[in-house]
């Protein structure tokens, strides 16, 4: 009989049989990464803000204190973003005629709410409370990243639940002095490993059992 | 999975001057500036239906066919229309190929403008209110989420709630959100702004000015707010000639005339059933309604606590004992040590015998069967002078009243057990012969503007007064009899149609107010939110007829408590009293009197003959007299005895049942557990007919059938038209509460009509789930609820009885204990939850095949030896059963069978020993239901949540994820509670201290039946419960290690009744 | 002669049953070839013992496949409810090694037949579509009812006109030269 | 065994009914059974046959479909019968799966010729029904595109799937079930799809089935590795397809649930698997042995055989229902007690009964010569035998939930349109692929059926 097929098929065959288990090895991997990726985390990326608003400047440049704007963040599970009175209390007086602030402006006189573009979100059915971090103390940086040095907010973590677990299994790697909480340049030191733990059983943390608990976050 | 809405979407609800604002919430189904500016450019007549209507918004055709409608989704259906079918074919080939991954679109935050002072994101506050219901008001707090009203709880200051509360008052946070209300003011259908009503009034105004006020009637409810009634007073005081009539449906006049009988005068009772050691209770359902029955409830099962709280003992540790004679069981009937069922005519045979046996004179007539009883009743009233206490039934006649005050004043029991005051209600009248005055004149041509304040005579008024054609436009003569009528009320409903103007009505969280309880005290209604419409209050209404309508409601009260309460500091005054809810010092003061009438002087009573039977009309238990017709969380509430839901039923006990040949079929399609066919009648009484579903009651008294007021609605709204049967349709003004008739006015029509029944079957087949015995059993042995099942041994377990978590260790270890003694299923509970959990309606196709979402159900059982379980063949161990409650939450079984076979892990343990459910990583097998002993996991089979009517993104409990279609959801103990308090309690590195978790079953209780807390702390009230002896868990036997224990139900029964 | 060796693969003779085949090959092994190779169309029994096939690799590495199918399935299973998020399910102990059985039993049976097949298939050399022997016209018959036996030019000892003179003697129908192109 | 019946196994059986019909030679078992996928044409009653089932696997798609829409609301599950029709089927496809395998493996070991004729269909079978079975565990759940959460896989939330649980071993059990059975089939093929490639006349055919066969020749070397993997699979084809049912009676035996949680689930659903997978063989064999004219090579002594079989397993099955009845009144377990006696009392008694004549019944004619060998009955016997073998599914799965525990929490299930048409979608597919199968592929494998002809030769002589 004649050949079927040419004698290069041999290579053609075994290749491709090859080529099918390694791409579909590819595509799971290339699945898990995109899940983790910034596209899908929203990671580093920056937002656009209907007025841009620099954390950079108030915070880093004219040093204005969290809670002067976020005030729930000691008391309420929400931090809290500012009504625009709050705003209002400086800029009625300072850059009271700046173009790029006619949205403040405006929302004051008309009483229509600014709608800010959401940057750090969880999930709906995650119940995140600020005040027990704070109180217990978990820096705003140790999550939300340098805001003093950010312009424009971006989130500076993945948000992931793994990335919660990561904390919620060891909290001593996050716990600060009380006084450092809203330190943005806090840089843990050296002996953060023994400081933690000591902070971690003066303040009662609980154990990683009821931290890793599902209703810890679900409910 | 998209569950709950985010705070930011509700930090949009700002104080809510512009209702527009309320509903800008993201995509709302209509725009209301829309439909306003609508409203406005309409004019020429056109029949006016809903707001949405008039948007001409094109989605709202598709929303009045959609197949979700809001509060019932009735998902369900096998006939698909073809082009929806395949445009959804399409649709979720590409949704099971994306959903899963793909990320969540854009969200923003809307920040106030102006914060109000006080408010802090994310934190509920909590303002005191009360709920104005018939002669009394429930005192609340009113949890608010950045001012939405989300909750409703017990005020815990106020004496008729003393932090309790019932299923209406749980319930009506739905209806403030109910999105049928009626939402504007209308004239012969077309929308009027309130100017232009005012206009209207205000021209009136003038014209009675001239007359006098002649022609000028007003109706209304029985009104308890001293500011209402001032205002009405005021009006008839500028004009002596108007009238103001009452009618209150589903409340006798029973009462009022029966103290007028035997005092003279209008009195009012209050009774302290904590003080009684005998009760006994003519046809009285003094636990389960009537004014201040939460206060009884509570202080009635402060007796039958046992050795729980020695502190809360009162007179010795005697359990007090209850006698309840009655016509159809009632929740009090349930809770009774006995029970005698009597025709409701042969209540007052036995009130008067009772009456001759303590030597009050009068006939000694009794009817048959209740000699035995009346004498051990009799023997031991006596034995406890001054501490027993005879309750009236609310439905009884005058007669029946006279006689128990004659018999309580007998017995010495006036000061101790019950104490009288001058009347609660602003003005009390005949009801019904109030009523009949205004039709005469009606009649009469005497009437020439009728204002119709809240109720709704149309639907409920006895049918031999023909209200419609009183106020309807009559097509023959082309003319009405009243010139001008005007309806306020909540909803646009039967007599909205048949009256020229109709207000909406705000709700009573939207306006400021008052109203006096059961014993006086005057509470504050205080609103929650700015009116979410157009609406107004009564009392708004009223002022537009006077002089000075601009007048706010807020001034009015405040006027008001100053001239009532001249105090030096009136601002410190007000704010306390606003802290409180009550008005400091307002309860009345006991009077006394003595009854000065002779019982034999009382005419003959004629009772109707054992072969006629006997129709009583009763208010519903979950919708009342229909008001809350349109509140899908009481239709779908299991009604506390017949478990129906979404229906009323005709009741008839067993016996009568087998005369009548009427049935049961326990349909092959739901069965047991949703939905009964049972068998139509028609009943012709008093020359009117309705066609009903007839219900074998056991338990009922025989040759009784009972007529459940408040279904049967025309004109109620999406959720209420149409369901059940209007049994004011056979209702005549002369036989309102009772009508007898012979036995051929029922008439089975042959047909079958499903009823949608929660729990069909009745007895425990022996096992071990609802311990209860006698006091004398529990004297023997207090173990007695242990006696049948132990857990076995953990040796027994294949893992060598390993031990890797220590509960007892751990600072928490959270456990319920409810006591079977204390509940007598009043509901208050399975509301309070649904209300707390965000818990769907299912609507009653659903319920019909076993699908309603309730977390705790409140299961019934009967102690009866019928073969078969089934009410419909007669077994005279049916004629009286014992009745028992029990309430199943999850049980938190600490080997949770639930959890071992979630393949996925989204069930698990926490470290606290809460059985967690994490809905969120829930696939939906229904294996953990498939495994749960105790069937309290409930399955989101379809999408059964509303995710389209803004007003319930309002309603929503923004603590706790709202369930989507698929995933599986139960009780966790309120664990959002359990967190909050956790928090607040870390904060301050302190323990969490006993009672600051309050669960929503818990809070809403009104005899204190259910106790969650910490077990590993000795001194909490749930670590002395489990201590108890009578304390046992369900089925123990299967090792499932329940933290919800039960304490086994002790009757106290009568010797003397026991033998034979 | 090398370079036209280089050409041909080798020579190939055609029997009808089975018999004749394993005689043929016996021949041609006490002959001295070693580089023979036999075709039939279904396994025949004693073709290996003639061709003096050794011992196949094949269930040593089923046996590798199968143990770390198994160990691997009891090692993911225990690390997963012990050691990355140890949670309390039912009461259970975190190892409830007892319910860890079925799917380790699984495993193994996956782990053992996936590397028999493919064991086998690489083994054989196989996907392989083009082959010499497949010049030869009448080897068609090679899946139905013919029996080949080939001796490859591989063999040192081979030479094209005594192999096929070889096949001849013992009886071969169609000796015919299968050539490498 | 009834009087006057020959001996199980003996020549004189083998005269009487040969395991292949005389006279057949290695080129005309190829020619026959090759035939039928390459030169025979292609009938009309096959695409009338096809086209139906191909209808019926469109409504199963659109049932999914609506599913996927609406919820697992459609069917008549509720609370407290959370699984309906759904695992039911799931269970009675997977059962049917086991013949194949057995047949192929287990009777492979022990050397019976007579399976050579059917192993091949019967495997067919095998994959077919598995790929029936596994549509049903993924879409009976909630939230079927979240079903990815029941792989081990490492997610973003750190989470895995929970080891304890049945299911799991389900997914596991299953998803190896179906691999290795198909690396059985596909293996067992290879020699065949080389026939077909040196016989098939169009070149597209010839590419095609090259490529499949992989270059196979036929090569002794091969043979000999070829050999002991084929060996291998068969000796671990056999404790997995008792593994399978097995844990798949996990699924119940390890819940609580009174009428689940039974130790004699694993031998007697084991059982059960193979009386049905067996009937099932057989409503497949006598068509396909009638239409393709096969009765010399799926000859009676094959269908006396199985017939045996299923008498067999069905006895073990009976013994397992009776134990099952014995133990929950030997053991006082008041709920299992109570279970027993609403069997046979309850409003679904008469599922019981049916049940009962199907399976326990019916099948004691096959104690005769006379109905073994009679082609109709034996198809109406398997017919039947697979009715029964659904009841019983449906009486364990379903009828044990309607009474389980709590009384107040007791239901009742009733079917609704949908978990019909998904049952019978099911059922639509499954017959479309063996349409497929038989058009395209050799029914029988031709290569064994060589050997059988060397060894009916060596018989002979």
């Amino acid at each position: 009989m004649a050949q079927i097929f040419h004698r290069s098929t041999n290579f053609i065959a075994r290749f491709s049989v090859f080529s099918a288990f390694f791409l579909a090895g590819l595509g799971v991997i290339v699945v898990l990464a995109v899940a983790r990726s910034p596209y899908m985390t929203r990671q580093n990326v920056v937002r656009e803000q209907p007025v841009q608003f620099s954390h950079k400047h108030h915070v880093g440049d004219d040093g204005i204190d969290c809670r002067y704007c976020h005030a729930g963040v000691e008391t309420s599970a929400v931090a809290g973003v500012p009504p625009t009175k709050t705003c209002m209390n400086c800029h009625s007086i300072l850059f009271n005629n700046a173009e790029y602030l006619e949205p403040i402006r405006e929302s004051y006189r008309t009483d229509k709410s600014i709608e800010w573009n959401k940057v750090h979100r969880l999930a709906d059915f995650v119940y995140f409370n600020h005040s027990i971090h704070v109180n217990k103390g978990v820096g705003c940086s140790s999550c939300h990243g340098q805001i003093n040095q950010m312009p424009l907010v971006f989130q500076a973590n993945t948000l992931l639940m793994q990335w919660c677990l990561d904390c919620h299994r060891n909290p001593e790697q996050a716990l600060r002095p009380k006084d450092q909480v809203f330190n943005m340049d806090w840089t843990p030191p050296a002996d953060q490993a023994q400081i933690g733990k000591k902070l971690a059983a003066e303040r009662n943390i609980r154990t990683t059992a009821e931290l890793t608990s599902c209703s810890t976050c679900h409910r | 999975m998209r569950e709950n809405e985010h705070h930011e979407h509700k930090a949009n609800q700002h104080d809510h001057h512009d209702p527009a604002e309320d509903l800008s919430l993201p995509e709302r189904p209509l725009d209301l500036a829309e439909v306003r500016a609508n409203l406005q450019s309409k004019s020429g007549k056109q029949y006016w239906r809903t707001l949405e209507e008039l948007s001409e918004d094109p989605n709202f055709t598709e929303m009045l066919h959609r197949e979700f409608p809001r509060q019932a989704p009735s998902e369900w259906d096998e006939s698909v229309d073809r082009r929806d079918f395949l445009k959804l074919m399409a649709a979720s080939l590409a949704f099971a190929g994306l959903s899963g991954c793909g990320r969540t679109p854009e969200q923003h935050i809307v920040p106030y403008v102006k914060q109000p002072d006080g408010l802090v994101l994310g934190k509920p506050q909590y303002y005191a209110t009360a709920m104005p219901f018939g002669a009394d008001a429930i005192g609340l707090l009113v949890e608010s989420h950045e001012g939405r009203p989300t909750k409703i709880e017990g005020n815990p200051d106020h004496p008729s709630s003393l932090g309790a509360t019932n299923v209406f008052a749980q319930a009506s946070i739905l209806n403030l959100y109910d999105p049928d209300r009626a939402q504007t003011a209308t004239q012969y259908g077309e929308i009027r702004t309130w100017s232009q009503f005012l206009d209207a009034a205000q021209s009136l105004a003038a014209a009675f000015k001239a007359t006098q006020g002649e022609g000028f009637r007003i109706l209304t409810g029985t009104i308890t707010s001293p500011t209402l009634a001032a205002q009405i007073q005021s009006l008839l005081t500028v004009y002596p000639l108007a009238k103001w009539h009452q009618w209150e449906p589903a409340v006798s006049d029973g009462a009022r005339e029966g103290a007028k009988l035997a005092f003279g005068n209008y009195v009012n009772t209050v009774y302290r059933p904590e003080n009684a050691e005998v009760i006994l209770s003519l046809d009285s359902d003094f636990l389960g309604s009537g004014p201040g029955h939460i206060r009884y409830a509570r202080e009635f099962s402060h007796r039958r606590k046992l050795d729980q709280f020695a502190e809360d003992r009162r007179i010795g540790d005697e359990m007090n004992r209850l006698y309840v004679v009655e016509p159809t069981p009632s929740v009090t009937g349930a809770s009774a040590d006995h029970r005698l069922p009597l025709r409701a005519s042969e209540i007052q045979l036995f009130a008067r015998a009772l009456a001759s046996k303590l030597g009050l004179g009068g006939s000694p007539a009794l009817p048959p069967n209740a000699e035995k009883f009346l004498n051990a009743v009799a023997k031991n009233l006596q034995r406890f002078p001054r501490n027993s206490l005879v309750i009236a039934g609310e439905h009884q006649p005058a007669e029946v009243h006279a006689l128990v005050h004659a018999i309580n004043a007998a017995l010495g029991n006036v000061g101790t057990t019950l104490y009288y005051t001058g009347p609660v209600e602003a003005h009390p009248v005949n009801h019904i012969e109030s009523l009949r005055q205004l039709c005469a004149d009606i009649e009469a041509n005497k009437v020439d503007t009728l204002l119709i304040l809240g109720v709704n005579p149309v639907y409920t008024a006895p049918h031999d007064f023909d209200f419609a054609s009183k106020i309807g436009f009559n097509e023959k003569t082309k003319s009405k009899k009243v010139r001008t009528t005007i309806h306020v009320s909540s909803h646009f409903d039967e007599t909205s149609e048949l009256c020229d103007w109709h207000v909406a009505e705000s709700h009573y969280l939207e306006t400021w107010g008052d109203a006096r309880c059961f014993d006086g005290t005057v509470s504050v209604v205080q609103p929650l939110i700015a009116p979410l419409y157009h609406t107004h209050s009564h009392r708004e209404v009223l002022a537009a007829f006077s002089d000075q309508p601009g007048v706010t409601d807020y001034d009015a009260l405040r006027d008001r408590l100053k001239a009532a309460n001249p105090s030096a500091d009136f601002e410190k005054f007000w704010r306390k009293t606003l802290h409180d809810g009550v008005v400091a010092g307002s309860p009345f003061a006991p009077i006394n009197v003595s009854p000065k009438f002779d019982p034999a002087s009382l005419p003959a009573v004629k009772v109707g003959s054992p072969n006629e039977i006997e129709f009583i009309f009763r208010p519903d238990p979950c919708v009342y007299d229909g008001r809350f017709a349109n509140n899908g969380w009481l239709q779908e509430l299991p009604k506390p005895v017949t478990k129906l839901t979404w229906d009323n039923a005709a009741l008839v006990s067993p016996k009568t049942a087998e005369q009548l040949d009427l049935a049961h079929n326990v349909a092959w399609r739901g069965g047991e557990h949703g939905k009964i066919y049972s068998n139509v009648v028609d009943i012709s009484l008093s020359n009117s007919k309705v066609t009903a579903a007839a219900w074998i009651l056991p338990g009922q008294a025989d040759g009784v059938v009972v007529l459940p007021l408040g279904y049967g609605r025309k004109r109620a709204g999406y959720t209420g038209t149409n369901k059940g049967f209007n049994a004011y349709v056979v209702r005549t003004s002369d036989a309102l509460w009772a009508a007898t008739a012979s036995s051929n006015a029922v008439k089975r029509t042959g047909e079958d009509y499903p009823l949608a029944c929660t729990q069909y079957h009745f007895n425990m087949e022996g096992r071990q789930i609802l311990a209860t015995g006698t006091l004398e059993e529990y004297r023997k042995n207090p173990n007695f609820a242990n006696k049948h099942a132990e857990a076995p041994p953990p040796e027994l377990s294949l893992y060598k009885g390993e031990k890797e978590y220590p509960y007892e260790k751990m600072q928490n270890r959270w456990a319920m204990a409810i006591d079977l003694n204390s509940c007598n299923g009043c509901n208050a509970c399975v509301i309070a939850c649904q209300s707390e959990n965000n818990i769907a309606v299912v609507g009653k196709d659903q319920v019909m095949r076993g699908r309603e979402m309730h977390w705790i159900r409140i299961d019934r059982y009967y102690k009866a030896e019928s073969p078969t379980n089934d009410p419909s063949t007669y077994n005279e161990s049916l004629d009286n059963p014992e009745t028992f409650f029990q309430p199943v939450p999850c049980q938190q079984c600490e080997n949770a069978p639930c959890e071992q076979v979630c393949p996925v892990g989204a069930t698990v343990h926490s470290a606290e020993g809460l059985n967690d459910m994490t809905y969120n990583r829930c696939v939906g097998t229904r294996y953990c239901s498939n495994n749960c002993p105790y069937k309290v996991r409930r399955f989101n089979f379809l999408r059964f949540q509303d995710w389209e009517t803004p007003q319930f993104k309002l309603l929503r409990n923004p603590e706790v994820t709202v369930r989507s279609r698929g995933v599986m959801e139960k009780c966790t103990y309120c664990v959002q509670r359990i967190s909050n308090a956790r928090i607040e309690a870390e904060k301050l590195n302190q323990p969490i201290a006993d009672g600051a978790i309050v669960t929503a079953c818990e809070q809403a209780c009104p005899t204190q039946a259910i106790v969650f807390g910490n077990a590993n702390d000795k001194n909490s009230r749930v670590a002395k419960l489990r201590e108890q002896q009578r304390n046992y868990s369900i089925l123990a036997e299967l090792n499932a290690r329940p933290r919800t224990t039960y304490l086994a139900a002790v009757r106290n029964p009568n010797p003397e009744l026991e033998k034979t | 002669m090398m370079r036209h060796r280089s050409h041909i693969y080798g020579v190939m003779g055609e029997f009808s049953t089975p018999e004749e085949l394993i005689h043929a090959v016996e021949k041609v092994r006490e002959a001295g070839y070693r580089r023979v190779n036999a075709y039939s169309p279904f396994p025949v029994e004693g073709l290996s013992e003639a061709l003096g096939l050794k011992r196949n690799m094949v269930p040593l590495i089923t046996l590798l496949g199968g143990l770390s199918g198994g160990v691997g399935g009891f090692a993911l299973q225990y690390w997963c409810a012990a050691i990355t998020y140890p949670m309390n399910i039912a009461g259970r102990p975190l190892n409830s090694w007892p319910a860890f059985i079925p799917v380790t039993f699984e495993l193994t049976i996956l782990g053992a037949a996936l590397s028999a097949v493919f064991g086998m298939l690489a083994l054989n050399k196989l996907p392989q579509p083009h082959h010499p022997v497949f010049n030869v016209p009448r080897f068609t018959h090679a899946s139905s009812d013919r029996f080949f036996v080939c001796i490859e030019a591989r063999d040192p000892k081979f030479h094209l006109a005594e192999a096929a003179r070889l096949l001849e003697q013992v009886h071969a129908h169609h000796v015919t030269e299968v050539s490498d192109d | 065994m009834s009087a006057g019946q020959p001996p199980l196994d003996s020549p004189e059986i083998r005269r009487l009914t040969p395991v292949l019909g005389p006279g057949y030679t290695y080129g005309s078992v190829t020619d026959k059974i090759s035939a039928i996928v390459l030169t025979r044409p292609t009938s009309l009653g096959w695409f009338i046959g096809f086209a139906i089932a191909f209808s019926l696997t469109g409504m199963l798609t659109i049932a999914i479909g609506w599913l996927i829409i609406k919820g697992v609301g459609i069917w008549g599950i509720n609370i407290p019968i959370g699984w309906g029709f759904a695992i039911v089927n799931f269970v009675w496809w997977i059962g049917i799966g086991h013949a194949g395998t057995l047949i192929s493996a287990i009777l492979f070991l022990l050397n019976q010729k007579w399976r050579t004729s059917i192993n091949r269909f019967a495997e067919a079978m095998t994959l077919f029904a598995v790929a029936c079975a596994g549509i049903f565990p993924l879409i009976h759940t909630g939230r079927p595109w979240m079903a990815f959460y029941m792989a081990p896989y490492p997610s973003t939330m750190g989470l895995w799937p929970q080891f304890r649980s049945p299911l799991i071993w389900d997914v596991f059990a299953v998803s190896t079930y179906g691999t290795v059975s198909l690396m059985f089939w596909f293996v067992g093929l290879i020699p065949d799809l080389a026939t077909l490639r040196d016989r098939s006349i169009q070149k597209p055919a010839k590419i095609i089935y090259g490529m499949l066969s992989m270059g196979w020749r036929g090569s002794a070397r091969h043979w000999h590795r070829y050999q002991s993997a084929y060996l291998l699979l068969a000796g671990l084809a056999t404790p997995l397809v008792l593994s399978v049912h097995t844990v798949v009676s996990f699924d119940f035996a390890i819940a609580i649930v009174p009428g689940w949680h039974t130790t004699i689930f694993p031998p007697y659903f084991v059982a059960g698997a193979i009386y049905s997978g067996f009937a099932m063989v057989l409503t497949i064999a006598i068509p396909l042995r009638k239409v393709y004219g096969l009765e010399d090579f799926i000859t009676m002594r094959h269908l006396d055989n199985m017939a045996k079989v299923m008498l067999a397993t069905g006895l073990i099955v009976a013994y397992g229902y009776f134990f099952e009845f014995f133990m929950s009144l030997y053991s006082g377990d008041k709920f299992d007690m109570f279970l027993v006696q609403q069997r046979l009392h309850g409003p679904y008694a008469p599922f019981y009964y049916a049940l009962i004549l199907c399976n326990i019944l019916t099948p004691q004619l096959l104690w005769f010569y006379k109905m073994r060998h009679n082609v109709a009955v034996l198809f109406i016997m398997a017919i039947v035998v697979n009715i029964g073998m659904w009841l019983e599914r449906f009486v364990i799965v379903v009828i044990s939930l309607t009474r389980d525990f709590v009384p107040s929490a007791w239901g009742r299930y009733s079917p609704t349109f949908w978990d019909w048409a998904t049952f019978i979608g099911t059922m639509g597919m499954f017959v479309m692929l063996i349409f497929l199968f038989v058009r395209v592929l050799p029914a029988i494998s031709i290569a064994e059926m060589r050997e059988l002809v060397a060894e009916t030769a060596e018989e002979k002589e």
